[in-house]
C-alpha cells in the first residue's frame, strides 16, 4: 500500500513527520496516522500474528478490534502491552513489536503451529495432557505460548485525574445519526455531551462516501453546526466503556476516565461490519469494505492496486467507487445476490450470485488473488465449477452487527429484524434511546431523522417530560446477508480472528452437545478475546442457527458486559485515594520516634523507638514506666459518644449489658455490648455527668459503627433523648502509673484527693489551662486518669503532661505496652480474646451482664445460651518456668491429642518475670490449676497451668491509691 | 514544630500537612496559621485552598433547637439543609430538621451560647443539647474550583443555587463534609467543616488536586 | 456430550433441582456410586451457567473450623482425579496459594489457620514477608505503603482449574451413566404432603418424586419459599473481571483480606480478578463501575506496574451467604427435601464433595459424617460453626 | 451508579449510603419462645420481592427506610422511621 496524494478530510498532518521504529526497522508516518495507517502507508505487509496459529495478519476492521494488529510499544522508558495499532495515534518516538511472537515478526518460530492446525481442533486441550504427572511439563509450555503482549514489570503507577461529570443527553456515537441527534437534543435546550471514540466525528457519513460529493458536503455542514453549537460538548478519541444503573456511563478519555450522570442517553454506535467466512479470509491484503475506506479518506493510505470488491449489499458498490475514485483497478465486485442495484460503476465486471470462497496466497503469503463459485444458500458450493480473479486488495461488504453492548447492559429487549438481517430494539429502559444503524436504520436520510427524533426524545426526558412516541422507521436497503460463510475441506474459514476459530470448530462443538450459544460460547471461547466477539459473535449465532435448525431470533446472543474497549487499570483507579485518620497528637508521636501500626484508618503508636534498644526491650521499658512511674498514652481513637436527656440512663441500659440506672452522678462502669445474637461486640467505661447525661467510650474499631446502631435502636424506640458522637471533636490520652496523680497536680487546680475524686470517678476540671473530662480508669492497672479535651487544644495538653511527668520519670508508651499491661491485670480485648462468635458467658464476663434488667438487645438470646451447655471458655494461664518455648497467639490447645481452643492473648510479663497468657478453651479445662498442653507450630507440646485473673495485683489496690501514700518505685 | 518556639494553646487539624510546605506563620485566635500568599489577591490564583480551623464552633440539637436559636437572637435558618449569615462573619447552619452548626471568629460570642446550654454536666435546657464540635475549616475558592470539587465529590455543585443558602452534607474522597456554597465578590467559595480527624487527608488530597490545577494553599489575614 | 430429551418422565427416583457442578457431581455420584440414575436435573438456564461459571476458580482447604478443613480437604482429594475420571482436562494447575496478612490481627487468624490445617495433615504454614516476596518478586509488599504485608499464610496445595469444564464433565459423566439433564426447565413449585416432597411442578409439567435435592445457590430462598421453609440465607451480588491476556508473569494465587483483593493468572494469560461481596442484597447479575474502579486501585497498589494492562470483562454471581460464612447442607424438616446450599463465595471449591456427600446423604437418608455440623437446624440452637471466627478477630 | 433518594438530603449516588439489612418486627421477648426468636435473630426471608430496608446518610447520620425491589434493584419509595404515611 502506499500514500495517496491530499484526500479532501483526511486526518493526517503532512508538515508534521514523525518517526519511530516497527520489528527493528525505522518507520515514519504523519501526525494524526493511527500505528497501523502509518506502517501500512510505509508498506509493511505484515502487523502481527494470529493468538494460535500464528498466522500472518494485518487489518481487518481499522474500528479498533483489529485484534491481529497488537502492539508491544515502548515509549518514554517503559513498555505497553496489547496496544491497538488501528486505532492507537502516532506518537513518534516509540518502538513498536508485534505481541506474541517468538523471534519477531517475520521470523516467528510460532508459525509452525499453523501446520499443525488439525490437531488443534476447537477445545483440544480438554483432551488432552491432562495426566497428573505431565500436565505440569505441558502447562508451562501452554502459558509460554499464550498470553499476547508482556507486562513490564518496572513500568511505574500512574495517577489519573478520574472526575464526575453531569449532562442532560448523552450521545455515544458522533456518525450521522448521533450528530442528529446532539443537535436536535441542544435544539430542544439540552446540555448535551457527544462521545466519538474516533479522532474526529462524522463517522460513516465521512468515510462510506461512495465518492458521493453532496453527502459529503451535507456531512460537512452538519459536523460544522455541531462544533458551533455552545450547548454541545463534543468528546472525540473517547468512548463509553459500559453502561450502568441510573444512567451512569463512564467515558474513557486518553488520559483518565469521566463518569458521566445523563438525564438521558441515546446510543449512536452504528454498526460494526462483519466479515465473510471462506477460507483464508484472513490474509494480509483481505479487509472489510470500511477499513478500505477508512484508509483512504482518513489517512490517504492506497489499500491496494488491484482490488476484488466482495458484495453481500449496496454499501459494497460506494466502496467500489471509493477505491475506483483513488485509481486502484476495480477487477469485479462478486456480489452474493443474484440481482445487482442500478447503479453499476461503467467498466466493473459484476459476477451476481456468486461468492468469493478462497483467498489465494503467494509464496510471502500475500493475497495474489480469489476463487470464485456459485454458492446455494447453506454456505455449499460446487467445488468443480470455481473460477480465479487476481488481485492484490479482497474488500468485504457482506453485512453489518449492530453495536448495541450498552443497550444490552442497560437491560433492553432485543428482536431479530429480517429485513436487515440484524437485531434491534424492541424495549428500552426509561431514558435510553437508540437510533441509526444500531437502530436497524442504515440509509442515510433515514438515520438523520432517526437522529434527530431520538434527540429530541431525549431532551424531552431529560426537561422531565414524556417522550414523544417515536415515528418507526422503514429501512428498505438490505445491508446484511443472512448467511456470508462458506465452508471449505481445508478449513482456514476464520469466524473468530481473535480466538483462530474456524467454520468446523462450531460443527464440533455443537457434536459435543455445546450447542446453546452460552455453552458454545464458553467451550470455543468465540467472543471471549479482546475484541469481545465484536466481528465474531454475529456469524457465530448464524452458524449455530443453521446447525440447530432453527432461526437465528430463537438462538438469541450471549450476554453483553463491561468493557465496551478494554479499559487501562489505573484508568479506572483514578487517583486511588485513600482514607486515613489521624488523632491531634500524630505530630507529637512522629517527633518521640513512634513506630507505627495500623489499626483500621488509623495509624497508631505501636512503641516509641529509643535509640539502642530492640522492640522488645523498648515495650518492656515502656511497660516498667507506667508500673513505677508513670507514662502517658493516646487513647484518642476511641469512639466517645454523648447521650442526653430524661431517657439517657433507660437508654444505655438498653443497650449494654449492665446497669446503668443507679449510676452516680460522677461515676463510671464498665460496660458490655452485644448484638442480637449475643455475640460481643463492643466494650467502654460509661461515665454518668448529671442526672440525664452521659458520656461514654467505644473500642477504637466500634466507633462509627456503635454510634450508628445506636441511632437506629432510637429511632425504633423513639426515647427522649439526644445521641452525639464527638469521637473525632475530642482528643483522649491515658496517664497512668503510681506518679500520675503528682504530675496531674502540677498542672490542676482541681481537687485531686481520692475522697473528691475517687477510683471509677468522672470528674470536669481545667488541665494546664484546657478545659478537660477526667475519667479515673485502670484499664492498665495502676491509678490512671483518662483525659478528654477538645481536639484543638490536645497537643497543648500533652506538651505540658510531658514536661511535667519528665522528672517522675514518666514516658509516653504505645499500644504494645498497654496490650501487656492490660494482659497482666487480666483485662479482655473484644475481637483478640473473643472472636465473631464469642458470648459473654463464654468470655467469662456475666459479672458485667445483668440478666434481671427488662430488657437489653440480646438478653434473650442469652436467655437461651444459659440454658445450654458452655462450648468455650475465656481463662488465664502462665507458662511453667521450665517451658522450654514460648507459644504464639492462636497457638492450639491440644487435649488427648484432639484441639481444646486457641491461645488468645500471650506475653511474657516484665512485672511478674513469667510468660502469661489467655485462651479460649473446652469448658472442662477451665479449671485453675488444671494443666494445659499448648502445641507451637503443630510441633512440640508446652505444659500450662490456668489460672485465676488477673495476674497482677488481683485486688486492685493499686488503682485505687489513696492520697499522700508514695507507692512509687525508686525510679522516681 | 515549624509554628516556631511557643506553641499556641489550640492546632490546627491540619498543622502538620500544611507545615511540610508552609514557610511563613501568623497566630489568630491562638492558633498558628501558614500565611504563605497571605498578601497575594486570592482572586490571582486559579484556584485556593484556606485552613480557617482557627474560626469556634458549636453546635446544638434536639426537638427544642429551632426554638431555642431564636431565642438565642441568631436567624433561624427556615428550612432543612440551609445555613444563615451571622453578625461579623460567623453562620448558623441547621443540619437536617433539629440540628443546628454555629462558626464564628468571635469567641465570646460562642462562649455565651455554649454557657447559655449548660456545659454538658448541667441539665440542658428543655430538649436542646449541645453538641461539642472542633470541626476543621477549609475554604476553597477560585474560578477553577469547580474542577477540583469533581475529582472529589459526586454532588453536581455546578448545579446548586448558591442564592437558596444551602448546606451540603456529601462525602469528599470519602470523607464526611457538610459544605457551605457561598459566594464572594464574583466567585463562588466552598466553606467546608469535616471531623478534624479526617482533615489532614482531606486538606493534601484537595491541595494535590488544587496544584495540578494550577492552584495553591493560602491564608489570607 | 449432553443428551437432549425430548420430554420429561413421568417420575424419577431423584430430582436434583440445578445443574451447576454442585447438582451434576451430586447426579454423577449417585449414579457411579449409589446405583441410582432415575434422575432428572431440572436446570431454567444452562449447564454450569450460574455461579460454576462465575467465581473465580480458586481450590483450596486451608479453612479455619476443624468441619471446615475436613470438608475441603476431601474436595482437594476428589479433585486430583476428576480429570482421569472424566477424560477431560479441567487444567487443574497448583500453584500455591497466599493469604496475605497487613495488620497482626491478620497474622493472628493465618497462625490459627495453619495450626488447624497441620492438625488435620492439610498442607498450610505461616510465612514472613520475605518469602512472599520471593514467591512473587513483582510486589511491591509495602502495598504503596498503606498496608505493608508483614506475612502471609502459605497453602502449597492452593490451584485453580478451568470452572465450565469441571460443570461439563460432571454433566457428561452423569449423561454417560442415565442421568437426564434437562436445561431451560424451570421449577415453578414443590409439592409437598404430609411434610413429605410428593412432586416437582416445572414449566414443562409436574413430575413425581419422593426426593428432592436442591443446589441453586442464589434461587435458594425461592426454593426454600416453595416448600415452607425459612433460613439465614441471604443475598449478595459477588463481582469479578478479567484483564486481556498478558504473557505469564503470576504464578501463585494471592488473595488479601485488607485490601480485598484475589487474583491469579489463567493458563491463557488473563489475570481474574475478585473482591469482597456487593454492600446490599440484590438478586441480579448487573456489574457496578465501583467495583472495577476500587479493585484497580488496590491492584495497583499491590502491582504498580499493571497501571497499563487493561481489564477486559466484569461480571457478576449472585452469592448465597450464611451467617458463619458455612453452608447449609443435608436434610431438612420436610422429608425428601434436601438441601446444598449458603455457599457464599466459597462453591467451586467443594464442588466434587458437595456432590459427593450429598449423594450418600441423598441414597441414605442420612447426613454425611463430613457434613454433620452443617446443618439448617444448627442456627436455632445458635451452635453456628467458627468459619466467621477468622473474618471477625481483630474487626 | 445507582442513585439512592434520601428523605432529608436528597437523590445521592448509593455509595453516600450504607445499608443495614431488611426491617424486621421484633416478637416479644417475654412471649416468644426460643424458636421464634432464634428465627427473628437468624432467618432473613432471603427470597427476592419488594422489601423494607435499613438505610443510612452516613454524611449526615440519616436513617429512613427505603422500599426497594431486590430483584431489580428498583426503589419504590424511601420514607423517615414510622414517617410511612408522610
Amino acid at each position: 500500500m502506499k500514500r495517496l496524494p491530499p484526500q479532501p478530510d483526511e486526518w493526517i498532518d503532512r508538515s508534521r513527520t514523525l518517526d519511530f521504529r516497527f520489528e527493528g526497522r525505522a518507520v515514519n508516518g504523519f501526525a494524526g496516522d493511527t500505528l497501523a495507517s502509518a506502517l501500512l502507508a510505509a508498506g509493511e505487509a505484515f502487523l502481527g500474528r494470529s493468538f494460535k496459529y500464528h498466522r500472518p495478519r494485518s487489518v481487518l476492521s481499522l474500528a479498533n478490534h483489529d485484534v491481529n494488529a497488537l502492539m508491544q510499544v515502548t515509549h518514554k522508558g517503559h513498555s505497553r502491552p496489547n496496544v491497538r495499532a488501528d486505532v492507537t495515534p502516532l506518537a513518534g518516538g516509540e518502538v513498536v513489536t508485534a505481541v506474541n511472537t517468538f523471534g519477531g515478526l517475520a521470523a516467528d518460530k510460532g508459525r509452525f503451529l499453523d501446520r499443525l492446525g488439525a490437531f488443534l481442533p476447537v477445545g483440544f486441550y480438554y483432551k488432552a495432557f491432562y495426566s497428573k504427572r505431565w500436565f505440569p511439563y505441558w502447562e508451562r509450555m501452554f502459558r509460554f505460548m499464550t498470553g499476547l503482549g508482556r507486562v513490564d514489570v518496572a513500568a511505574p503507577r500512574v495517577r489519573t485525574p478520574k472526575r464526575y461529570a453531569f449532562c442532560d443527553v448523552l450521545v455515544v456515537g458522533g456518525g450521522p445519526s448521533g450528530l442528529a441527534a446532539a443537535l436536535a437534543a441542544a435544539d430542544a435546550g439540552a446540555k448535551v455531551v457527544l462521545v466519538d471514540e474516533n479522532q474526529q466525528v462524522g463517522g460513516s457519513g465521512l468515510f462510506a462516501l461512495g465518492a458521493d460529493a453532496a453527502q459529503h458536503k451535507q456531512m460537512n455542514e452538519l459536523v460544522l453546526a455541531i462544533r458551533s453549537n455552545r450547548r454541545i460538548e463534543v468528546m472525540t478519541g473517547c468512548f463509553a466503556s459500559g453502561y450502568y444503573t441510573d444512567h451512569w456511563v463512564p467515558i474513557v478519555t486518553p488520559t483518565c476516565i469521566v463518569k458521566m450522570r445523563a438525564a438521558a442517553v441515546v446510543l449512536a454506535g452504528g454498526a460494526y461490519e462483519q466479515p465473510a467466512v471462506f477460507r483464508n479470509n484472513d490474509l494480509p491484503g483481505v479487509m472489510l469494505g470500511s477499513a478500505a475506506q477508512r484508509l483512504i479518506h482518513r489517512y490517504a493510505v492506497k489499500p491496494c492496486e488491484r482490488a476484488v470488491v466482495f458484495a453481500g449489499n449496496d454499501d459494497a458498490y460506494r466502496v467500489a467507487a471509493d477505491l475506483a475514485a483513488v485509481g486502484v483497478v476495480i477487477a469485479a465486485i462478486v456480489d452474493l445476490r443474484p440481482a445487482a442495484p442500478n447503479s453499476v460503476p461503467a467498466g466493473v465486471e459484476v459476477r451476481r450470485g456468486m461468492a468469493v470462497v478462497e483467498a489465494l496466497a503467494d509464496r510471502r503469503g500475500l493475497l495474489r488473488g480469489v476463487r470464485i463459485a456459485t454458492p446455494a444458500a447453506d454456505g455449499t458450493w460446487d467445488h468443480a465449477a470455481t473460477e480465479e480473479i487476481a488481485c492484490d486488495g479482497l474488500m468485504v461488504s457482506v453485512g453489518f452487527a449492530p453495536a448495541l453492548a450498552l443497550a444490552y447492559q442497560a437491560g433492553a429487549r432485543m428482536r431479530f429484524d429480517m429485513q436487515t438481517q440484524q437485531f434491534v430494539p424492541a424495549t428500552l429502559p426509561d431514558g435510553l434511546f437508540v437510533c441509526g444503524r444500531a437502530n436497524g436504520i442504515h440509509t442515510l436520510p433515514l438515520k438523520l431523522a432517526d437522529g434527530a427524533e431520538a434527540g429530541a426524545a431525549a431532551a424531552a426526558v431529560a426537561h422531565g417530560l414524556a417522550p414523544h412516541p417515536r415515528a418507526a422507521m422503514i429501512e428498505t436497503a438490505q445491508p446484511s446477508h443472512p448467511y456470508p460463510i462458506f465452508e471449505h475441506p481445508r478449513g482456514r474459514n476464520f469466524v473468530d480472528f481473535d480466538e483462530d476459530l474456524q467454520l468446523k470448530d462450531f460443527f464440533n462443538a455443537a457434536q459435543e452437545g455445546y450447542d446453546n450459544i452460552e455453552l458454545l460460547k464458553r467451550f470455543s471461547t468465540v467472543g471471549m478475546g479482546p475484541s469481545q466477539g465484536k466481528h465474531s459473535n454475529m456469524n457465530a449465532i448464524r452458524i449455530l442457527a443453521k446447525i440447530r435448525g432453527e432461526p437465528v431470533e430463537k438462538v438469541g446472543t450471549t450476554t453483553s458486559r463491561p468493557m465496551f474497549h478494554p479499559v487501562p487499570m489505573a484508568h479506572l483507579a483514578g487517583r486511588a485515594f485513600q482514607v486515613e485518620r489521624s488523632t491531634p497528637l500524630h505530630a507529637r508521636h512522629v517527633a518521640a520516634g513512634a513506630v507505627w501500626m495500623p489499626a483500621g484508618q488509623w495509624q497508631r503508636p505501636e512503641y516509641y523507638a529509643v535509640a539502642g534498644l530492640r522492640r522488645e526491650a523498648a515495650i518492656t521499658a515502656e511497660v516498667v514506666a507506667v508500673r513505677e512511674a508513670a507514662g502517658l498514652i493516646d487513647v484518642g481513637t476511641l469512639g466517645k459518644i454523648e447521650v442526653y436527656g430524661p431517657d439517657a440512663a433507660l437508654f444505655l441500659e438498653r443497650v449494654y449489658t449492665g446497669r446503668f440506672a443507679n449510676l452516680k452522678v460522677g461515676m463510671t462502669r464498665y460496660g458490655l455490648m452485644v448484638d442480637e445474637s449475643a455475640v460481643v461486640i463492643d466494650d467502654g467505661v460509661i461515665a454518668r455527668l448529671s442526672e440525664e447525661h452521659f458520656y461514654f467510650t467505644t473500642t477504637t474499631s466500634g466507633s462509627a459503627t456503635v454510634y450508628r446502631e445506636l441511632t437506629r435502636w432510637n429511632t425504633i424506640w423513639g426515647l427522649n433523648v439526644g445521641i452525639t458522637n464527638l469521637t473525632g471533636h475530642l482528643a483522649a490520652m491515658n496517664l497512668a502509673g503510681p506518679a500520675a496523680r503528682r504530675i496531674l497536680k502540677t498542672l490542676t487546680d482541681g481537687n485531686l484527693s481520692d475522697a473528691l475524686f475517687p477510683y471509677l470517678g468522672a470528674r470536669e476540671m481545667r488541665v494546664a489551662g484546657v478545659a478537660a473530662r477526667l475519667l479515673r480508669v485502670g484499664f492498665v492497672g495502676e491509678l490512671g486518669y483518662e483525659l478528654h479535651m477538645a481536639a484543638d487544644c490536645a497537643p497543648h495538653v500533652w506538651d505540658a503532661l510531658t514536661s511535667a511527668g519528665k522528672p517522675f520519670g514518666m514516658r509516653p508508651f504505645g499500644v504494645e505496652a498497654q496490650r501487656l499491661l492490660r494482659l497482666e491485670k487480666g483485662h479482655v480485648i473484644i475481637g483478640q480474646d473473643t472472636d465473631g462468635l464469642t458470648n459473654p458467658l463464654e468470655a467469662s464476663m456475666q459479672w458485667a451482664v445483668k440478666m434481671d434488667k427488662p430488657f437489653f438487645v440480646g438478653q434473650r438470646s442469652l436467655q437461651i445460651l444459659a440454658k445450654q451447655p458452655l462450648r468455650q471458655k475465656l481463662v488465664g494461664f502462665v507458662l511453667a518456668d521450665d517451658a522450654t518455648g514460648v507459644p504464639k497467639e492462636c497457638h492450639l490447645v491440644i487435649e488427648a491429642g484432639a484441639i481444646a481452643g486457641r491461645v488468645t492473648s500471650i506475653a511474657h510479663s516484665p512485672t511478674l518475670k513469667r510468660v502469661i497468657g489467655m485462651a479460649l478453651i473446652a469448658p472442662e479445662l477451665a479449671t485453675p490449676g488444671r494443666s494445659l498442653k499448648i502445641r507451637i507450630d503443630g510441633a512440640l507440646e508446652i505444659e500450662a497451668v490456668v489460672t485465676d485473673l488477673p495476674f497482677y495485683d488481683k485486688d486492685g489496690g493499686r488503682q485505687r491509691i489513696a492520697d499522700g501514700v508514695d507507692m512509687l518505685g525508686e525510679a522516681a | 514544630m515549624t509554628s516556631g518556639a511557643i506553641m499556641p494553646e489550640r492546632v490546627s487539624p491540619v498543622h502538620a500537612v500544611v507545615a511540610a510546605t508552609a514557610t511563613r506563620w501568623t497566630t489568630r485566635n491562638r492558633m498558628a496559621l501558614a500565611a504563605d500568599f497571605a498578601d497575594m489577591a486570592r482572586t490571582a490564583l486559579p484556584v485556593w485552598l484556606m485552613d480557617v480551623s482557627h474560626r469556634f464552633r458549636f453546635g446544638f440539637k434536639g426537638a427544642g433547637a429551632p426554638a431555642w436559636c431564636s431565642a438565642q437572637g441568631l436567624t433561624l435558618p427556615g428550612a432543612p439543609n440551609t445555613w444563615a449569615q451571622m453578625q461579623g462573619g460567623g453562620l448558623v447552619g441547621r443540619l437536617a430538621f433539629t440540628e443546628f452548626y454555629v462558626e464564628h471568629e468571635d469567641e465570646a460570642l460562642v462562649t455565651r451560647l455554649t454557657d447559655a446550654l449548660g456545659r454538658g454536666v448541667q441539665m440542658p435546657a428543655g430538649g436542646v443539647y449541645p453538641v461539642h464540635r472542633r470541626d476543621a475549616g477549609i475554604l476553597l475558592g477560585g474560578a477553577r474550583a469547580q474542577d477540583v470539587l469533581v475529582q472529589v465529590c459526586n454532588v453536581n455543585f455546578g448545579a446548586v443555587d448558591v442564592g437558596a443558602m444551602p448546606l451540603i452534607m456529601t462525602l469528599m474522597v470519602g470523607v464526611a463534609v457538610t459544605v457551605f456554597p457561598m459566594i464572594e465578590g464574583d466567585q463562588t467559595v466552598y466553606r467546608m467543616a469535616c471531623d478534624p480527624t479526617f482533615a489532614p487527608h482531606l486538606w493534601s488530597t484537595l491541595a494535590e488536586i488544587a496544584a495540578d490545577c494550577g492552584g495553591a494553599s493560602l491564608v489570607t489575614l | 456430550m449432553f443428551t437432549e430429551h425430548a420430554s420429561l418422565r413421568k417420575a424419577y427416583d431423584v430430582v436434583i433441582i440445578g445443574a451447576g457442578g454442585h447438582g451434576l457431581a451430586a447426579a454423577y455420584y449417585l449414579a457411579r456410586d449409589h446405583g441410582i440414575s432415575n434422575i432428572a436435573v431440572l436446570e431454567k438456564g444452562y449447564i454450569g451457567g450460574g455461579n460454576t461459571g462465575r467465581n473465580t476458580t480458586i481450590i483450596r482447604s486451608n479453612y479455619l473450623t476443624p468441619e471446615g478443613v475436613k470438608f475441603y480437604d476431601k474436595s482437594l482429594d476428589l479433585y486430583q482425579d476428576l480429570s482421569q475420571d472424566f477424560d477431560l482436562n479441567l487444567f487443574y494447575s497448583t500453584r500455591g496459594h497466599f493469604t496475605l496478612a497487613h495488620t497482626d490481627a491478620a497474622m493472628r487468624t493465618c497462625r490459627w489457620r495453619a495450626e488447624v490445617n497441620k492438625h488435620y495433615g492439610v498442607d498450610s504454614e505461616v510465612v514472613d514477608a520475605r518469602a512472599v516476596q520471593e514467591a512473587c518478586p513483582q510486589m511491591d509488599i509495602t502495598c504503596a505503603g498503606h498496608a505493608p504485608i508483614l506475612g502471609a499464610l502459605y497453602h502449597a496445595p492452593g490451584s485453580i482449574a478451568r470452572h465450565d469444564a469441571v460443570a461439563w464433565g460432571y454433566g457428561r459423566g452423569a449423561d454417560m451413566r442415565g442421568v437426564e439433564i434437562h436445561q431451560q426447565t424451570e421449577v415453578r413449585g414443590i409439592k409437598v404432603e404430609g411434610g413429605r416432597v410428593r412432586g416437582v411442578e416445572t414449566s414443562r409439567g409436574f413430575i413425581e418424586t419422593g426426593k428432592v435435592l436442591c443446589a441453586v445457590a442464589g434461587s435458594t430462598p425461592r426454593m426454600l419459599d416453595m416448600v415452607g421453609l425459612d433460613s439465614p440465607i441471604f443475598i449478595h451480588p459477588l463481582q469479578a473481571m478479567v484483564s486481556e491476556p498478558v504473557k505469564a508473569w503470576l504464578d501463585p494465587i494471592l488473595v488479601s483480606g485488607s485490601l480485598h483483593i484475589y487474583v491469579s493468572q489463567t493458563a491463557r494469560g488473563e489475570l481474574v480478578m475478585g473482591a469482597s461481596l456487593d454492600p446490599y442484597e440484590l438478586h441480579s447479575t448487573r456489574s457496578t463501575l465501583d467495583f472495577v474502579e476500587s479493585l484497580s486501585a488496590h491492584m495497583l497498589d499491590m502491582f504498580p506496574f499493571l497501571s497499563e494492562v487493561k481489564v477486559n470483562r466484569q461480571w457478576a454471581g449472585m452469592a448465597d451467604m450464611t451467617p458463619d460464612f458455612t453452608p447449609i447442607m443435608g436434610k431438612t424438616p420436610v422429608e425428601g427435601f434436601y438441601l446444598d446450599a449458603g455457599w457464599g463465595t466459597w462453591g467451586f471449591k467443594a464442588t466434587p464433595v458437595a456432590g459427593w456427600t450429598m449423594s450418600h446423604t441423598v441414597a441414605n437418608d442420612r447426613n454425611h459424617e463430613l457434613i454433620e455440623g452443617f446443618g439448617l437446624d444448627r442456627f436455632a440452637r445458635y451452635a453456628l460453626t467458627g468459619e466467621k471466627g477468622a473474618a471477625s478477630v481483630g474487626h | 451508579m445507582k442513585i439512592m433518594t434520601c428523605p432529608i438530603n436528597g437523590a445521592r449516588p448509593v455509595s453516600e449510603f450504607a445499608y443495614a439489612g431488611a426491617l424486621r418486627d421484633m416478637p416479644d421477648p417475654a412471649t416468644a419462645t426460643d424458636e421464634q426468636w432464634a428465627a427473628y435473630v437468624f432467618n432473613k426471608q432471603g427470597k427476592a420481592g419488594i422489601k423494607r430496608e435499613w438505610w443510612y446518610h452516613i454524611a449526615s447520620g440519616v436513617w429512613f427506610i427505603a422500599e426497594r425491589d431486590t430483584a431489580a434493584d428498583r426503589v419504590i419509595r424511601t420514607y423517615l422511621f414510622g414517617k410511612e404515611a408522610a
